[in-house]
């Protein structure tokens, strides 16, 4: 790959973390065993995602996804599956409300400082806020995981 | 200009100065301009939103992804917005744009009318409506079989609250559909009661708020109709965008009325599947400039307030009605307690066409006709009046130069 | 910009210099503007024509008898002549103004769908169309009984006439409603040889000329078609305007659309009528300033000429499916014999939104997504594809720019 | 009446004849016989007028007419019968003609010379170029005479 300081111009929102997991997702697959699946689907743009989930008690155990859609949204799926997992299932959705904060805004100041770490690891995405109509695509994935953590098979789209 | 402008807290020289299209001269004579019902000037503010948005930021909206096209579809939503906190709306979603009030009561008429409605049931319209909210309740009667009823206005030109109620009665009224002021006779109805009363026959109300937007804070909430829709032109806003509001649970049943780009979710050949509210009621590109000037044109009026703009035109309206009534063989049409500016006069012995020319001769604008209200007049019995209409920037001394006018046209026909 | 841009007869650095919106940066790079389809950008006659109408002469149109209503009646009525002489219609009555080409066919649907077509006949679309000439069809479809039937595409992106003809074949179809340039593709459709063979099998002809107007010198009665839509807001006018033209004694027998103020002749309660064409379709305060603004737009077309901007597109066009093809991994949707200057493409392992992003990073605004026309998508298994298109203003360096834009895309995800 | 110069402003337009006609019209009235009679209706504004006309030979004998409408169009539909009285019926549609296009831009130039004179009748009219909308009030009358004159019953408004 060409020297990185002649693509600057194009990574204040294509990190390199961003490239990375769209390009090479680590929990993009259906998982074999799970306790829940949902569907998220933006038919504005045609991203399409599932999501398939593993309790361990009260907490996740592990998330499996499948996404068609542009790099942003397949990033989010995985910097998602990644950051959720093993933590409290009722933790996820105040996540969930941050980091759309976050994708909105670019930052997240009310956010509870017990957020600040898995927050810190969504950062990458958080250039999003830029262009609010591909804030969806990093937002889907959340939206079908919290339909899953819900019991719903689709998610609402916003 | 006089003290007295000043004295109802607004100041109008200034917002003169806000309206360029005000300091000129017609045909020799200082402009007088007193149709603000037809459609109001714009302020600066409308005219430099629209020209800034054509060249600095300007692309179609929604999945634009590039620059200009984001900024100009927050720009476009930023409208909704303002209209929503201009009305109170519960949720911005509840905002459909359309091209005029005329569009959004024809909206209603196919969505809510033929997609809702059941053969059988009723509209009740008043007797003091505009065309626009008529005839497309007609076209629903003869094409869907709905009933079409009218209130009948008493004298005074106010809404007859005992054969509204009548008209009532059978349960049979799916939808009220009543004007929120009148457009000739500046009669503002009872929109409390008259909802108290529709619901209470489990009949939905929709406020024709085309002239009730200019010259009263409208609060859907509290007044507590279904839905409500006005113009921008009216509230100094440009052409080509209308509001229609409605209550969310209620749009959400309504079918779509026009088919096309951007109302969609997917469209497979077999089957389409419809926007979420308020998308599926705006198909196409929709009206992105007229919508950025449309929240110039709110903003600039919320800037002024509400409560200095409806003193202003009482104050406006009082002192018309004195000098009016003191040009002989002069008839004001419609006496209501509540009223806004807006006055339609018939002249004994000139016709109102007449009366319109020769005033426009002496640089006074009115409008003359039967101002889209047929109905109305032939309750009257007269085929047209002249009619005078106040916006903000509407000065005493004006009122004053159409009592002088209508004198000099009165003795010109002598 | 390059001495090509001059080649064509055409001088787009003078050109440029009347878009105001054209000289800025993006994101610190200079702005390169290939979303023309999506809507063009404006030239300063265009924004002047609307400014100055707001600040010196308006007022509502059509018996205002006031001096500003009078003129900006004569202004507004002005721009229907232009469209007429634009589309060489036969008689200025033929022109009907709506918000956008999807009101237009919408109204197309309702009226003559509804209106004049018979249950059991058919609307036969093609496999190109856009949204907005898909789903008003569906809608007559599922709710008057009219079949909808869709001829093939080629492969190549043109219209399979032998399709074409044999979804005629049974002279069931009452309407042909067509593209006459595809919005993705940028085919030009066989417009002469639509309407022969629509003609010949007792069908009328709709061309939806959106895109066609901006690339085309259109001819209505050189084409033989039966109505033609396009939208303003496209061919450098304003938004909130659209047209209708179509052939007088088919307008005639069309009832109305939508109703209200200003289209009528005289209202009842029991009975209303008419107003004659072309206001019968147009209810309520118009798109006053809009008119005032496309007129200047066409103005501004016109004296440029079709021809210059026929051949300058051309020559834009040629030029960038050079560069393109140079791209690694590209791939140009459509390859037909006759097109405009709208190009989509897809980047192997990149997503089309990926790229549209990427690209307006480095200035370039490009759309991306399924371009209202999901079917046609699904025709070439793609969910979205980025899409760049030229207009008046667009020079020989900015498609370079793009192709250039395109590799770094390309070297970036590689 | 206020002497004359104080209105200056408003009589360029409705000038002491129209005035005088609008106000006391010599034609306004149903023929008792008559060979045939038109109505024009203009519902934009409500002006009204029935025509009776009653010929001699080729020429037209006598004129009369109902008007509801403005002072414009009752002293168009007066200075009508006065001038088309005693003329060829061949020639109205002509004058007519030639009194439309006056009213509409204020001259007729290119007019046959033989309709000089009674189209200096008519002059005083031309002011409502000026005003498009009320160019229809001075012309109904005549759309209702032509009507007659084609023996239709109604005239086509324009
Ligand atoms: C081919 C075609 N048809 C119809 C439309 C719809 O135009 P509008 O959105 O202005 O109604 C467009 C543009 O979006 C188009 O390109
Ligand atoms: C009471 C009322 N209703 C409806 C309308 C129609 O408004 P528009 O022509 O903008 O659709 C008007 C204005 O003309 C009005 O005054």
């Amino acid at each position: 790959m060409t020297p990185s300081d002649s693509f600057d111009d194009l990574r204040d929102l294509y990190q390199e973390v961003i490239l990375d997991h769209g390009r090479k997702p680590r929990f993009a697959q259906r998982l074999e065993t799970f306790d829940s699946t949902a569907k998220g689907d933006n038919p504005m743009c045609g991203d399409r995602v599932q999501v398939w989930v593993k309790f361990d008690g009260d907490s996740i155990g592990r998330v499996g996804f499948e996404a068609r859609g542009c790099a942003i949204s397949v990033a989010s799926a995985d910097l998602m599956a990644e950051t959720v997992q093993g933590r409290a299932k009722a933790d996820t959705k105040a996540l969930f409300e941050a980091f759309r904060e976050m994708a909105r805004t670019g930052t997240c100041p009310s956010c509870d400082a017990a957020l600040a770490e898995p927050l810190e690891r969504l950062a990458p995405l958080s250039g999003v806020h830029e262009y609010p109509s591909r804030v969806k695509c990093a937002t889907l994935p959340w939206h079908a995981l919290v339909a899953a953590l819900d019991g719903s098979k689709e998610a609402s789209s916003e | 200009m006089n003290a007295i402008d000043k004295s109802a807290g607004l100041d109008v020289a200034r917002i003169r100065a806000d309206f360029p299209i005000l300091d000129q001269k017609i045909r020799g004579k200082t402009l007088v301009f007193l149709d603000s019902a037809a459609s109001a000037q714009k302020p600066r503010a409308v005219i430099d939103a629209m020209r800034i948005a054509m060249e600095t930021q300007y692309a179609n909206v929604h999945r634009g992804l590039h620059w200009m096209s984001e900024r100009t579809t927050e720009a476009y939503e930023a409208a909704r917005d303002a209209v929503a906190a201009l009305m109170n709306a519960k949720d911005r979603a509840e905002i459909v744009f359309t091209r005029n009030s005329t569009e959004a009561i024809n909206l209603l008429a196919h969505s809510y009318g033929r997609g809702v409605m059941k053969r059988g049931q009723a509209v009740l319209i008043s007797g003091m409506e505009h065309h626009s909210n008529i005839v497309p309740w007609q076209m629903l009667r003869d094409s869907h079989g709905i009933e079409l009823r009218v209130a009948d206005i008493t004298d005074q030109g106010e809404l007859d609250m005992a054969d509204f109620e009548a008209k009532l009665a059978d349960g049979r009224v799916g939808l009220v559909a009543i004007t929120h002021m009148s457009n000739v006779l500046g009669t503002v109805t009872p929109a409390e009661r008259i909802v108290a009363l529709a619901h209470a026959h489990g009949a939905k109300v929709m406020f024709d708020g085309s002239q009730a937007i200019v010259h009263r804070k409208i609060d859907v909430q509290a007044l507590g109709c279904d839905f409500y829709c006005w113009t921008g032109h009216k509230l100094y806003g440009p052409t080509g965008i209308g509001v229609l509001w409605g209550r969310r649970e209620l749009l959400e049943r309504m079918p779509p009325f026009l088919g096309g780009g951007d109302m969609i979710s997917s469209v497979t050949y077999e089957q389409s599947t419809w926007a979420a509210v308020p998308h599926k009621f705006e198909a196409g590109t929709p009206a992105i400039l007229e919508g950025i000037g449309l929240k110039a044109a709110i903003d600039y009026v919320q800037a002024i307030g509400y409560d200095a703009m409806v003193a202003h035109e009482a104050s406006l309206t009082e002192h018309a009605l004195a000098r009016l009534a003191s040009v002989p063989g002069l008839t004001i049409l419609g006496q209501a307690q509540e009223r806004g500016g807006v006055i339609a006069f018939a002249m004994e012995k000139a016709h109102a066409h007449d009366v319109a020319t020769l005033l426009d001769r002496q640089g006074i604008a009115v409008r003359a006709g039967h101002h889209c209200a047929e109905p109305l007049m032939r309750r009257y019995n007269l085929d047209s009046t002249a009619r005078a209409s106040f916006g903000v920037y509407t000065t005493h001394a004006e009122v004053d130069a159409l009592a002088a006018g209508l004198l000099r046209v009165r003795e010109f026909f002598a």
